[in-house]
């Protein structure tokens, strides 16, 4: 468990500027999540972190030493990549066993070493097969296993998730998360999807343009975003004119009336889309001519399209603008 | 409908055709040699008639066979490996650090293919007074016939290259704590066996089939050979170029099947219905 | 560091040193043909002296001149079409219902380059007699081109397919209301334009750089032409050339710049980091 | 607005069985999804009624005429791919034109179709660009205004978000569903993501192994699934072991108390998943070593890791296996 620091690095690629006056201090065993944008930076710290990209300027450390003279094969990171990244030559367990050959262990403790992993990850029965012949699910356990073999300092996670089926995702989501939390891994988890980074992160960095706009909690970058850009980038946002300028809610700040005097607003009822647990109910205000969204507990209200309705707000807004 | 016709009958009859203006001199080539019958009289009515090995069987007791042989087989493996040295560094390089540049790197491989052998040779022998000293060695004709090579030993290995995913693998490698030359040996020339694999085959055909410029620099590879020979017996001589051919082309059916394609990898990885 | 050090300096010379081998020669020849210099006295001291293309100019004012390159031109024009029209369905064909058999394809059409030219030509001489009807026409050599030039017009259009993302675009095609041919003439030739570019130029080059079969068959074709220049005026012959092979260099460096990769496309489309 | 019907349609490919007796009818105007795993056949189910697969036995008809022998370029469906399928050499203005000009239109007409088009998927200043030059949810919202701009009697969805970003891909959600609205044409749409599913469609097909486990409302299917793999296949489930047998629970059935002796299954807290307007509590019961995940309104319980709860029902249970 090794704390890793970002101080002050700029990055540029030609005429784009990546990252600017990047800073970020991950503690020891913290699970951090970079999320943003395409084009953010994000991924582009998580590579510098790893020694494949050089910073224009700022310094990587690693439990307060300076990276930056060694090299990416001597950084004693484990990374998994968002394509698929095994060995296509190699079975499970060599592809796992890869990073401890270069360590001089003996042949009996890269086996055991093995066969934990392989255990952490659900796939003890698979040692053999070859990455072809695995899922893409099973082929990202797999490159997960064997960065966290060779016992890093710090595990760089780069959209590991991205190119898996939604149901893959949320099961390796769960899986992953315990993992970490079991080895204690410090953790750099890069990300454009805001329910991977509330979900899994102890803390949450929210990027744009190169820069960090807010890092906390999933909880304060939800409910106490810093700037408009961070509201509208985690969960989504109804922006609703009033007299403090335009407020921006949460869909489950308003509460739905089927009597129109009940609300605050007063429109028709667009749309409804079921989620399971709840329903998400849009509807058009007369006054403002747009379009709001509120969530709704599945049941609670049914929502056809066509209903006059009114609404109101039951929390606090995010913020005027 | 009519992409079903020609599926069935228009792609096989072209493919045939094609295999016709290909296959047919090559079996005039056979009869010529193996059958002891005038050329004048070849008829598809005596197909079957006097065929006999014993041109070949002559051929091999020349006493200038063996070393022809074994000189073309040194160049064939000082090729091989001189190249592969040289490609694979290069053409990772080029696929990590210069993908842009890739496709004009290919199309430059292409002219050693489109040049006339003619205007090398001319070339050679001009340069020839002046480079006595390298000229002099047999082995000389090895960067020759590396560059010779080049369009096919490079697509070899280029299209190995582009059936990996590269980059992710490289980093893989080198975040597990593998510096850049551990890596090529540990991760990329292992999944380019079967590329290395017809790489080397393809130099082989090149060292076995070039003529010309080993005849300028007066080199006794196994080609200068059978050149000379089919000149005091023709029949010899062409028996030997079919027999060269014959193992040439076995070797490329063996290569073709040992290298199944990998496609369906990806598509079940992506696990799509 | 080491992967530092290797593009810097490694990578380049090994380069460089391919080229030597490739453009030394060439260097050499073009001197000897346009330099009014005795070849026993050329130098480096001598490099700028005398260069004259006269030689050139006396090559062109043959009368045969003329009428050898009008017969290359229409067999050029023949072989690119003809391969065009014979490749581009078959290949889409193959690409789309049989990519499994696409790289023993791939593998068979590298056959005509690994075979000694003297194998065709002997096969060829036999079977000469029993086809004049068709050897007579000087346009009998446009089959066997398109089987010689099989070897890259494959991979040019093959690879041009490969780039697209066929099956999808036909299927769109299709689903829009275009049947198989529109959709070959509408979707697949516009997007394969830089692919068949490059494979009708290399069909020029093939025809412009074929001499032993043109000349087994007694068709009086440019390189033809120039082989036999050669032998009453060598300076003007190795001038044509070099005329001849920088001119194909100079098309190959256009489509070169032509075809610029559009491998950015994907990338940005997925739209990550 | 024409009904498509699927009857006793039966596909295999080599040993496997894609479709076995497959039967569907889509009413006219209607948005139908197939919804299942890798493999299930749904994408097979919609390539033989774009005329791209043949089926071994069974029909397809359109508004009642059977459609086998009709080629796929003359059977005036649009298609949706899951991979970018604009033709690179045109602009956007003309991809989007591709189909009408094989319909013999005046030029004029052709225009004010693309520009309409071009209005209804939001991009009518980008009629110039090249597919290159957008980005993929942009490629997606072309290739969809190609697919209308032929006026098709049925709208095939091959997946057509799971190459995308999770935001664009929620966007564009909400965006085909008001386009299928606002046309009114026939949809299918295949996906493996049941949040696309519940989400978009009037009725859900839910498939496994070639056969339709169910055909029903997105309520229905969540809510009363016709067999424990529909159940598990859409949304979050719970398997309890009870008096009843197993008991399949979804997590918004449950509720959490602080007391353990408030509710009927006594359990540690091992995680908290942060979902904005929710929140997922996993629990390990005492008695049954097992997992159950309790889906509460964020801010309702804190699910601090370690602390002792317990469990009970507020809804009904789904099925007992």
């Amino acid at each position: 468990m090794t704390s890793l620091e970002f101080s002050s690095i700029r990055k540029c690629f030609g005429p784009t500027v990546a990252l600017a006056d990047f800073d970020l201090t991950i503690a020891p065993g913290e699970f951090i999540s970079l999320l943003g944008p395409s084009g953010c930076g994000k991924t582009t710290a998580l590579r510098i972190a790893a020694g494949f990209e050089r910073a224009d300027a700022g310094t990587v450390s690693l439990g307060g030493h300076d990276l930056s003279p060694i090299p990416a094969h001597k950084r004693n990171m484990g990374m998994v990549f968002q394509s698929y990244s095994l060995f296509p030559n190699l079975d499970v367990r060599k592809n796992v066993a890869f990073g401890l050959k270069t360590r001089r262990l003996e042949s009996s403790v890269i086996a055991r070493r093995v066969d934990e992993m392989l255990e952490i990850v659900q796939l003890s029965g698979l040692g053999d097969r070859f990455p072809h012949q695995l899922s893409g699910g099973q082929q990202q356990r797999v490159a997960l296993a064997r960065a966290l073999a060779v016992r890093p300092e710090v595990l760089l996670l780069d959209e590991p998730l991205s190119a898996l089926d939604a149901r893959v995702r949320s099961t390796l989501r769960d899986e992953i998360k315990r993992i970490q939390r079991d080895t204690g891994v410090t953790t750099l988890f890069v990300t454009h999807d805001q329910d991977e980074a509330l979900a899994m992160s102890d803390r949450v960095g929210v990027m744009s343009e190169g820069r960090l706009e807010q890092v906390g909690s999933p909880h304060e970058v939800y409910q106490s975003p810093a700037s408009p850009f961070v509201a509208r980038f985690v969960g989504s946002i109804n922006e609703i004119p009033s007299e403090q300028g335009t407020i921006l809610v949460r869909p489950e700040a308003l509460t739905i009336h089927e009597n129109v005097h009940h609300g605050k607003w007063i429109g028709t009822v667009v749309a409804s889309t079921f989620q399971g647990p709840s329903t998400l109910i849009d509807v058009r205000l007369d006054a403002l001519d747009r379009l709001v969204r509120v969530h709704t507990p599945t049941g609670t209200y049914d929502g056809v399209a066509g209903s006059r309705v009114s609404i109101s707000m039951v929390g606090d807004h995010l913020l005027a603008v | 409908m009519r992409g079903r016709v020609f599926g069935r009958v228009v792609a096989p009859l072209i493919l045939l055709v094609a295999a016709a203006f290909f296959i047919l001199p090559l079996f005039a080539m056979m009869r010529f040699a193996l059958q002891n019958v005038q050329v004048i009289d070849l008829r598809w009515s005596n197909l079957f008639d006097k065929w006999s090995l014993a041109p070949l069987w002559s051929a091999f007791s020349d006493d200038q066979f063996g070393r022809a042989l074994t000189l073309s087989l040194k160049l064939a493996i000082g090729t091989g490996l001189i190249s592969l040295l040289l490609l694979v560094p290069t053409i990772v390089w080029v696929h990590l650090r210069l993908p842009r540049a890739r496709s004009t790197v290919e199309f430059l491989t292409i002219l050693p293919y489109v040049i006339p052998a003619i205007g090398m040779v001319a070339g050679i022998m001009v340069i020839k007074p002046h480079a006595r000293w390298f000229l002099n060695s047999d082995l000389s004709l090895i960067p020759f016939y590396v560059v010779l090579a080049l369009p096919f030993t490079f697509r070899s290995i280029d299209s190995g290259l582009k059936a990996l995913d590269l980059r992710t693998l490289v980093e893989a490698s080198r975040s597990l704590g593998y510096g850049w030359i551990r890596t090529i040996v540990h991760v990329i020339v292992p999944n380019l066996r079967t590329a290395i694999l017809s790489c080397l085959f393809l130099t082989v055909a090149v060292v076995l089939g070039e003529y010309t410029i080993a005849d300028v620099l007066l080199k006794r590879t196994f080609p200068a050979f059978m050149g000379e020979y089919r000149g005091s017996d023709p029949k010899g001589g062409y028996g030997l170029a079919i027999l060269s051919l014959v193992v040439t082309t076995l070797i490329f059916m063996i290569i073709g099947l040992v290298s199944r394609p990998k496609s369906a990898r990806r598509r079940r990885a992506r696990g799509t219905t």
